[in-house]
């Protein structure tokens, strides 16, 4: 064997045992111990760090998640069920079940009903006009539509409606997050539960003023007469300062509200069409609301859906 | 595979021998061609810059400046028929530049070949005789006649455009190399 | 009452200024020394403005309108000013295609590319004369003598300069070609709008006047070039120039005034400020006197604008409530 | 994922330089022609496809700590098998790529498929991977090479087609940076139409 | 003097990244916030000072006695390597919130070719053991200046409104080219 | 050279339409609406009910806090409801309405002219009869004024300073306070100042007020201690941080207060209340406010019952023009713009102003360009351009190094951006939301 080769064999071996040696010392020295799962349970959350799970980012949700005794109320909303499950299985604990949420929108005040009393010529933000008063419509309550909620949305899930000036719910693409939720200085939106086959009825309308008040500012108001109340079987309207509300967890889209309600504040979505019954509904308006035709529901575009739910 | 001391010094021993194996091997083989390609390189640009010649004598080893720089000579027979300098500059654009000047047996300049150099390429690279006709314009000049020098300073040489420092350079290497040739003819 | 009544934040007025009307100001600031120019270099200078403004609006507009789809907005005359600015950077004698060339990268590298107006960490015109200058360096530097001085054989005062002082003559000898009045009025040769000092800083004082700029940046700049080089020059008065030379050749007060002042590129504070205009000063004669180029103060202002996000990071403005209390 | 799919990801889906922006140097600094890129795309797919090989083949040897350094020994051994052949049989090309050649060893592709793909799987698969991340590889820098040359020279492969000095700053630094910016905008625009 | 023509030009004229190439990764990677940008630069630096000594003795103790010089880059990735690696878990222990900071860049340093690329060069440029450690010392400080520098752009491009098609990397790469044609105006300083 | 502040500020045109006005006592309306929070604090609780009588100056409703602040009854007459009523924002608030019938005053009150220039009360006394008088700051803030008199042990007010600069552009009502009433205003300031147990005070007037300036240093002549300051003319040298620092050079540290410079900052209509009320036991219920705009045949200044709608002010000068576009409550720099004209006038109204459809509408805004105007006029040394940017983008954590809070809220920056960007629109979003963080943190 010649003299160069020998060296270089020599040389390269030595180095190499010789990075062997001191970095295993070394390692021994300065062991920090990081728990290898915070990794992969990061690696399992959907890295949106969209800040949904109240944590600063994925990696902070991570760290909660392996840190904690059981995920009480760590949920991850964009991943859903299906991801905690997965990390709960990952770490040997049992996730809490979650109803998947999406938002919603309980403002009926399209510009039809609701007649602008001023106009608001301050920076487009919601937040801007409600810290500066009631809004550009004698409804306090309602929607001001300058559309802080669909900037805050991460996932380009709620948009203005140009023509009825409220935002509308991609229900797809909405992961209830609840930044919109957030967002909204006049807290219109609100997490609900998704529902058996997307099938939801809630109160579309968030105005406490006394009946006449509300009535004169917005046709579509909740006026608080109550008869929604009187007519739900299962007790889960309740009214608390003229307005009415829908416990989800208690409603069981029976549907009989809806068809109750002489301003049509109640919204029901997602519905088969009910057998039109001429004349005896009181408020047509909320019937037609629902897509027609021989469609089954699953095969409604619920994009579609919406639109025509706020533009009734 | 867990890490524990004996099992990292062997493997890494092992790959490391496994390595500089074939890599000293790889070096045993290619030593030679690489040699070769060098001098290649060498003879090449001597070739080149030379009038014909049928014999070439081994470099003459000068110091110059603190650089080691070959001259050759070429014969014809028994008659010289020109030589071959190795010169350089350190005053490019980008540092040095290695030239080799090829003379006739009376001292003209015959062609100019650039070795190596670090210009900046469409400025100072068009000393290269494949991207502009600057070097031509030395052929078949006489040191003594020709005044080495670019005209803004004075002298006789076209410099490139926007390029006068490895203009500049070019000739200082030219120079040196005329003065090497007188004092190792 | 059936009109509507407008309800909005406070304040409810505002002062007369606007984006345009201050664009406008600093191209009207530039048209004494635009004249100048067309007094010297006639009929090019028109016909390089007029390209390079012409198509710098072009380029505004069509970039807004197809690649970013967004409304062009070329009634803010910043483009103009970026084309204005641009074309008083170049040659006058310089091939029209190239000028189209730095058009579209002042504009559409140097602005449209950060999103527009405001975006723009560089001076778009800027950007766009060192590109060419690097790319084009045969054509950026051969400029048109003013004066029939062969010597000069069309460089600049500066390149001149530096080119013989490298072949060994003394700098008292080749003092004589130049004439302050000459370098102050615009009898030289050089780039378009830089020739007249003396109509440069007429139209700063308009800007001044106007409530455009403040005199901070010029002044910093100028200042700095003028005590670094007067320093250099009371070493050796026969290698340094002397500052009042280094300040009325090479664009310095083109570039101090007109270029290192940009909005958009330049920082928020004086404090920052000072620190901007110091760093531009320093690094041009620093380019100046040891460097490649004879002229430096492009390259200053662009490597400081590099800096004016570290500036407005660090430096803020005198706040309410520093000074100590009681 | 099937051979074909191993072999031509890197093209497009994975394509190193446009979607995982790895390997950034060298794809700057050897690109100011076509044939400089392409050279250096061929040094590098040769040692990505010979590291794979190697690594999938001795992946179960090694212990977690050495891992690293010992990847690093197999990779910049076939570099420096790389070098010398070149340095041997390719002078000229040598002499241009001068430092980027060593540097294949740090190049963050060969290292981050060796850590992410052949650590984990066969020889065969691995040696496809290579050479599909090094055909993605070596198309880019012939790519961005070609724009450099055809904008900063005025000619392709050498081939000058128009007796002009083009516009220089695309041979220079900046603009190395300037094209890859523009390309990637190009690509991403392109890929999106795909989807 | 000839310290100070290597030190401006380390980072100034021939800036690694802005003109040299090297070390491009941590320059588009981690340079989104200044702060992280001088934690990197500052690992970077202690890097450099420490490998570049290192492989200047090993060169000239090792390599060249034994006219093995072609193992050069072998030899030299392995301790720079073993070298980053410990200065990792070291770093870990002694300043965890730094190292939180660099993150996966630390590890990246490795195969951050500025570090061996600037053992080769010194080798290259004939460099002597103080030559050397300025050498890589100034080229450090260079990366660090281009890296903060840009880091302040980006962070000031992070509240502009820059279009969609060019955000991320293709605005950074344009950054990068207009800082490197800026830095060219040094080009002749040394 | 004139006195003033030293960092950044405004040359608005001044407009001061109403200036040669006298003031002109505004007939009663027929009733009036008085809401039970026209003050900083506490909304204070209503002690009547529907279908009491009350005569003007009887309390209807009471402090309900340490920041809180009487409310009385402006008018004589019957209790008709105390529900919600709008306010000039839209908003509900708990109010007063009162059917006016006749003029009758409470008892104790002294109706006659007489200048009552001697107190002999202590400081305690004095500040107890400001709070029963409900009195509050009519600078704009409505602090309680009793909470401003009671220096925090520990402190020490050195000199009062009485802000007669009316900075802002059109009004006019503490102008015409301080030619009219001078006499009465100079006894309330030294009231003020016993109250405060200092013995000097400043009156800071900007030079655009010459006939106030000298006549008010006529008269102060004849009071030690108190001195007539003419300051330059420059927006928000009303801004009581700017006046101490015009006055007296010293800067409010942010987040301090005034006290903890040595001053106490009152307005000049404070003053004249507190004169009314210690002396002549009257409570603040009325007040004058400017009605202005540019469309107004004769803008005037009235002397107005506080609950009195706006509309009737109005209706008083001509009727709103037909070209308004924007009521303001208060001047066009700070007021806000109405959209409810049938609200009341209340204790903080110092101006009704009528802007036409052209003046009142916003240009858009376009992109920032960075000319750091907003900047350099910010009279408190922030950064508006950055604060905006923030804001919009929700950055709220990181913007609390940049100080939003100090913001005071002038309106500088977004007067003067060239861009028209609503820089004080996002910021105040984010002052509130800065204001969130820190309180969160308590
Ligand atoms: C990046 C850069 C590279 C340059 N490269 C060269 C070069 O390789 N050779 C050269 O002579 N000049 C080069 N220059 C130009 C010189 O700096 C200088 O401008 C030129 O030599 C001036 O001389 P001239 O125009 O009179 O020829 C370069 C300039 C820059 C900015
Ligand atoms: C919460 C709060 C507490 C205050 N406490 C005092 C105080 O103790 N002493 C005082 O002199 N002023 C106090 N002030 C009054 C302020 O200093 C200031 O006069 C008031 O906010 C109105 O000022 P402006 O109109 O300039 O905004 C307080 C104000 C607020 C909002
Ligand atoms: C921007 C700004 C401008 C102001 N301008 C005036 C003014 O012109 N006159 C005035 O009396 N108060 C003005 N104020 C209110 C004063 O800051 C301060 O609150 C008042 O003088 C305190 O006196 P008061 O409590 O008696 O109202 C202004 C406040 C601000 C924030
Ligand atoms: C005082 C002032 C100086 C300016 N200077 C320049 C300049 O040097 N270059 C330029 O392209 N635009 C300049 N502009 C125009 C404008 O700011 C520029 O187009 C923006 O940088 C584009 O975003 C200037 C504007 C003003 C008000
Ligand atoms: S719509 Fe609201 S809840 Fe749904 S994803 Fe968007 S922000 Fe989140
Ligand atoms: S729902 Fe809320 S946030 Fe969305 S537009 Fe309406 S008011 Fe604004
Ligand atoms: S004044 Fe307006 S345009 Fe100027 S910096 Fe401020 S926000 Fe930007
Ligand atoms: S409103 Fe606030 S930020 Fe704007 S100038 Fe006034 S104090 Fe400064
Ligand atoms: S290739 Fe150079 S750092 Fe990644």
């Amino acid at each position: 064997m010649n003299e160069t080769l020998l060296f270089t064999i020599l040389t390269l071996c030595a180095l190499g045992v010789l990075a062997a040696i001191v970095l295993y010392f070394v390692a021994q020295k300065f062991k920090v111990y990081e728990d290898p799962r915070i990794d992969d349970v990061e690696g399992m959350l959907p890295g949106a760090n969209c800040g949904g799970c109240g944590f600063p980012g994925c990696r902070g949700m991570a760290d909660a998640l392996v840190k904690a005794d059981d995920f009480g109320n760590l949920y991850c909303p964009v991943g859903g069920g299906a991801t905690m499950n997965a990390i709960a299985s990952y770490l040997g604990k049992a996730a809490v079940e979650k109803e998947p949420q999406v938002a919603v929108v309980r403002c009926s005040g399209a510009c039809d009903k609701r007649p602008k009393t001023n106009r608001y010529d301050g920076a487009k933000s919601c937040v801007v006009a409600a810290s500066l008063y009631a809004g550009d419509t004698a409804c306090s309550w309602g929607c001001l539509g300058l559309g802080d909620c669909e900037v805050a949305c991460d996932f380009d899930a709620i948009h203005i409606n140009p023509v009825t000036g409220l935002p509308e719910v991609d229900e797809e693409k909405c992961t209830a997050c609840g930044a919109c939720v957030k967002a909204c200085p006049k807290t219109i939106i609100e997490l609900r539960k998704k529902g058996i086959k997307n099938r939801r009825v809630f109160v579309s309308c968030v105005n406490k003023d006394k009946g006449g008040v509300a009535r004169k500012a917005c046709a579509a108001a909740c006026i608080g007469c109550g008869k929604c109340v009187k007519t739900c079987p299962f007790g889960a309207i309740t009214l608390e300062n003229n307005l009415a509300y829908i416990d989800f967890s208690v409603c069981k889209l029976c549907r009989k509200c809806v068809a109750e309600c002489p301003t049509g504040a109640i919204h029901e979505v997602n519905f088969p069409p009910r057998p039109v019954k001429p004349a005896a509904e009181p408020t047509p308006d909320t019937v037609k609301a629902v897509p027609s035709a021989e469609k089954k529901p699953e095969e409604i575009g619920l994009a579609e859906n919406q639109k025509t739910e706020t533009q009734e | 595979m867990k890490s524990s001391l004996r099992n990292m010094v062997m493997v890494l021993l092992l790959i490391s021998l496994i390595a500089s194996s074939a890599v000293g091997i790889v070096y045993q083989l290619t030593e030679e061609p690489i040699e070769q390609a060098k001098a290649n390189k060498v003879n090449q640009a001597i070739a080149e810059v030379l009038p014909p010649f049928t014999d070439l004598s081994e470099g003459k080893e000068v110091d110059c400046e603190g650089e080691i720089v070959k001259v050759y000579t070429a014969k014809s027979g028994s008659e010289i028929s020109g030589y071959a300098v190795e010169t350089f500059s350190k005053n490019g654009f980008g540092g040095m530049i290695k030239l080799m000047v090829g003379y006739m047996s009376d001292g003209t300049i015959n062609k100019i070949a650039v070795v190596s150099h670090n210009e900046t390429p469409g400025l100072g690279d068009k000393i290269e005789k494949s991207k502009s006709d600057f070097a031509l314009q030395f052929e078949g000049k006489h040191p003594d006649t020709f005044r080495l020098a670019v005209k803004k300073d004075g002298g006789d040489v076209d410099a490139i455009t926007a390029s006068t420092i490895s203009s500049r350079a070019f000739i200082d290497a030219v120079k040196r190399a005329n003065q090497i040739l007188t004092e190792n003819k | 009452m059936d009109k509507k009544l407008i309800v909005s934040p406070s304040p409810h007025i505002h002062s007369n200024t606007s984006t345009s009307k201050l664009m406008s100001d600093v191209i009207i600031a530039l048209l004494p020394a635009f004249v100048v120019s067309i007094f010297f270099f006639g009929f090019d200078s028109l016909i390089v403005t007029a390209v390079s403004v012409v198509s710098c609006m072009l380029f505004e507009w069509l970039i807004s309108k197809y690649l970013l789809k967004k409304k062009p907005s070329l009634t803010d005359y910043s483009a103009a000013l970026t084309g204005l600015l641009l074309a008083f950077n170049l040659p006058p004698s310089l091939p029209l295609w190239i000028v189209v060339i730095g058009a579209l990268v002042a504009i559409g590298i140097g602005k449209m590319s950060f999103g527009g107006l405001g975006c723009n960490p560089f001076n778009p015109a800027l950007v766009g004369r060192v590109f060419l200058l690097i790319s084009f360096p045969t054509h950026m530097t051969s400029f048109v003598s003013t004066k029939a001085v062969d010597a000069l054989s069309g460089a600049t005062p500066l390149a001149f300069v530096k080119e013989a002082v490298k072949s060994g003559k003394p700098l008292s000898e080749l003092m004589g070609y130049f004439s302050y009045g000459d370098l102050l009025m615009g009898d030289k040769s050089g780039s378009l709008g830089e020739i007249s000092a003396a109509a440069l800083l007429l139209g700063f004082v308009y800007l001044l006047i106007r409530k455009v700029i403040t005199w901070h940046i010029p002044v910093y700049i100028l200042g700095t070039m003028f005590l670094f080089s007067g320093l250099l020059w009371l070493i050796d008065p026969e290698t340094y120039l002397d500052p009042m030379f280094q300040i009325l050749t090479g664009g310095a007060i083109l570039g101090a005034v007109y270029m290192a002042t940009d909005y958009v590129t330049s920082p928020m504070n004086n404090r920052g400020m000072l620190i901007y205009g110091v760093g531009i000063g320093v690094i041009t004669i620093l380019i100046r006197v040891w460097g490649a180029y004879p002229e430096g103060i492009s390259f200053a202002i662009l490597i400081m604008n590099a800096v004016v996000p570290l500036i407005n990071k660090y430096t803020h403005p005198r706040r309410f409530g520093m000074v100590k209390a009681k | 994922m099937s051979n074909w799919q191993l072999l031509t990801k890197g093209i497009l889906k994975e394509n190193p330089t446009f979607v995982l922006m790895l390997g950034m140097c060298p794809t700057l600094g050897t690109t100011t022609s076509a044939i400089n890129g392409m050279g250096m795309g061929v040094a590098t797919m040769f040692v990505l496809i010979m590291s794979n090989i190697a690594i999938s083949l001795v992946k179960n040897l090694i212990p977690e700590k050495v891992r690293i350094p010992s990847f690093i020994v197999i990779i910049a051994s076939f570099v420096t098998v790389v070098q010398l052949c070149m340095e041997a049989y390719l002078p000229s090309l040598y002499n241009t790529l001068g430092v980027f050649i060593p540097l294949i060893v740090v190049n963050c592709i060969i290292l981050g498929r060796a850590e992410a793909f052949a650590s984990k799987n066969g020889v065969w698969a691995s040696a496809l991977d290579g050479m599909g991340i090094g055909l993605g590889f070596t198309l880019s820098l012939t790519l961005l090479g070609a724009v450099r040359e055809i904008l900063g020279s005025c000619s392709v492969f050498g081939y000058k087609f128009v007796d002009a000095d083009g516009i220089l700053v695309f041979v220079l630094a900046p603009g190395a940076f300037l094209a890859l910016g523009y390309l990637l905008v190009l690509f991403n625009k392109f890929t999106a139409k795909l989807k | 003097m000839e310290y100070l023509i290597i030190i401006i030009s380390a980072i100034f004229v021939n800036n690694i990244v802005l003109s040299q190439f090297l070390g491009i990764c941590p320059f588009l990677g981690v340079s989104t916030k200044v702060e992280t940008s001088l934690g990197m630069g500052g690992a970077v630096t202690f890097v450099m000072a420490i490998s570049s000594l290192v492989v200047y003795l090993i060169q000239y103790y090792i390599l060249v006695p034994l006219h093995i010089e072609y193992m050069q880059t072998i030899v030299f990735i392995l301790v720079i390597a073993a070298l980053v690696q410990m200065v990792e878990i070291v770093l870990k222990k002694l300043s965890p919130s730094l190292y939180q900071a660099l993150g996966i860049f630390l590890p990246l340093i490795t195969t951050n070719c500025a570090v061996l690329g600037i053992a080769i060069l010194l080798v290259q440029k004939q460099y002597n053991l103080l030559e050397s450690v300025v050498f890589a010392t100034a080229t450090a400080i260079g990366f660090t200046v281009a890296l903060v520098l840009f880091a302040g752009l980006r962070e000031r491009l992070a509240l502009a409104n820059v279009p969609a098609a060019m955000k991320g990397i293709p605005v950074a790469l344009v950054t990068a080219s207009i800082l490197a044609m800026a830095f060219m105006g040094f080009s002749g300083l040394v | 050279m004139l006195k003033t502040f030293k960092i950044g500020g405004i040359h608005p045109c001044d407009s001061k339409l109403s200036k040669g006005a006298s003031i002109e006592i505004l007939p009663l309306p027929a009733k009036v609406v008085i809401p039970a929070s026209q003050h900083i604090g506490a909304p204070a609780t209503v002690i009547v009910k529907k279908g009491d009588r009350v005569k003007a100056g009887d309390i209807i409703a009471t402090a309900s806090g340490f920041v809180s602040a009487n409310v009385h009854s402006s008018v004589s007459g019957t209790v008709q409801a105390v529900d919600m009523q709008k306010d000039a924002m839209g908003i509900a608030r708990q109010s007063v309405t009162i059917a006016v019938e006749g003029d009758e005053w409470n008892e104790t009150i002294d109706r006659s002219d007489e200048l009552v220039a001697e107190c002999n009360l202590s400081s305690k006394e004095i500040i107890d009869k400001i709070a029963a008088a409900g009195i509050v700051g009519m600078g704009g803030a409505t602090f309680p004024t009793q909470v401003k008199l009671s220096v925090p042990s520990g402190k020490k007010a050195e000199f009062l300073i009485i802000n007669g600069v009316e900075c802002e552009p059109y009004l006019t009502a503490d102008h015409r306070v301080m030619l009219e009433k001078a006499p009465q205003l100079l006894a309330g300031v030294r009231i003020l100042c016993k109250a405060l147990e200092v013995d000097r005070a400043f009156i800071g007037i900007e030079n655009n007020k010459r006939d106030a300036i000298e006549h008010l240093t006529r008269e102060a002549a004849s009071y030690p201690g108190i001195t007539v300051v003419p300051l330059k003319v420059k927006y928000p040298q009303g801004g009581e941080k700017q006046l101490i620092d015009a006055i007296v050079g010293r800067q409010v540290p942010s987040g301090a207060l005034p006290i903890d410079v040595g001053a106490v900052v009152q307005n000049v209509g404070t003053a004249l209340a507190v004169y009314e009320a210690v002396q002549k036991n009257k409570p603040l219920f009325e007040r004058v406010v400017t009605v202005t705009g540019k469309d107004f045949s004769s803008p005037k200044n009235l002397l107005v019952r506080i609950g009195t709608p706006i509309a009737s002010l109005l209706e008083y000068c001509g009727g709103i023009p037909e070209t308004t576009g924007k009521i303001i409550n208060g001047g066009p720099m700070m007021g806000r713009s109405l959209c409810n004209p049938e609200a009341p006038v209340t204790k903080g109204t110092s101006g009704i102003l009528c802007m036409n459809d052209k003046e009142a509408a916003r240009e858009p805004d376009t992109p920032c360009i960075r000319c750091a105007k907003c900047v350099s006029v910010c009279p408190m040394g922030l950064e508006p351009y950055l604060i905006n940017v923030m804001s919009r983008k929700k950055m709220f954590a990181e913007l609390e190094v940049h100080r939003p809070t100090d913001c005071i809220e002038c309106g500088s920056c977004s007067f003067t951006c060239p861009a028209h960007i609503p820089l004080l629109d996002h910021i105040r979003v984010a002052k509130g939301e800065v204001m969130k963080i820190i309180r969160s943190r308590k």
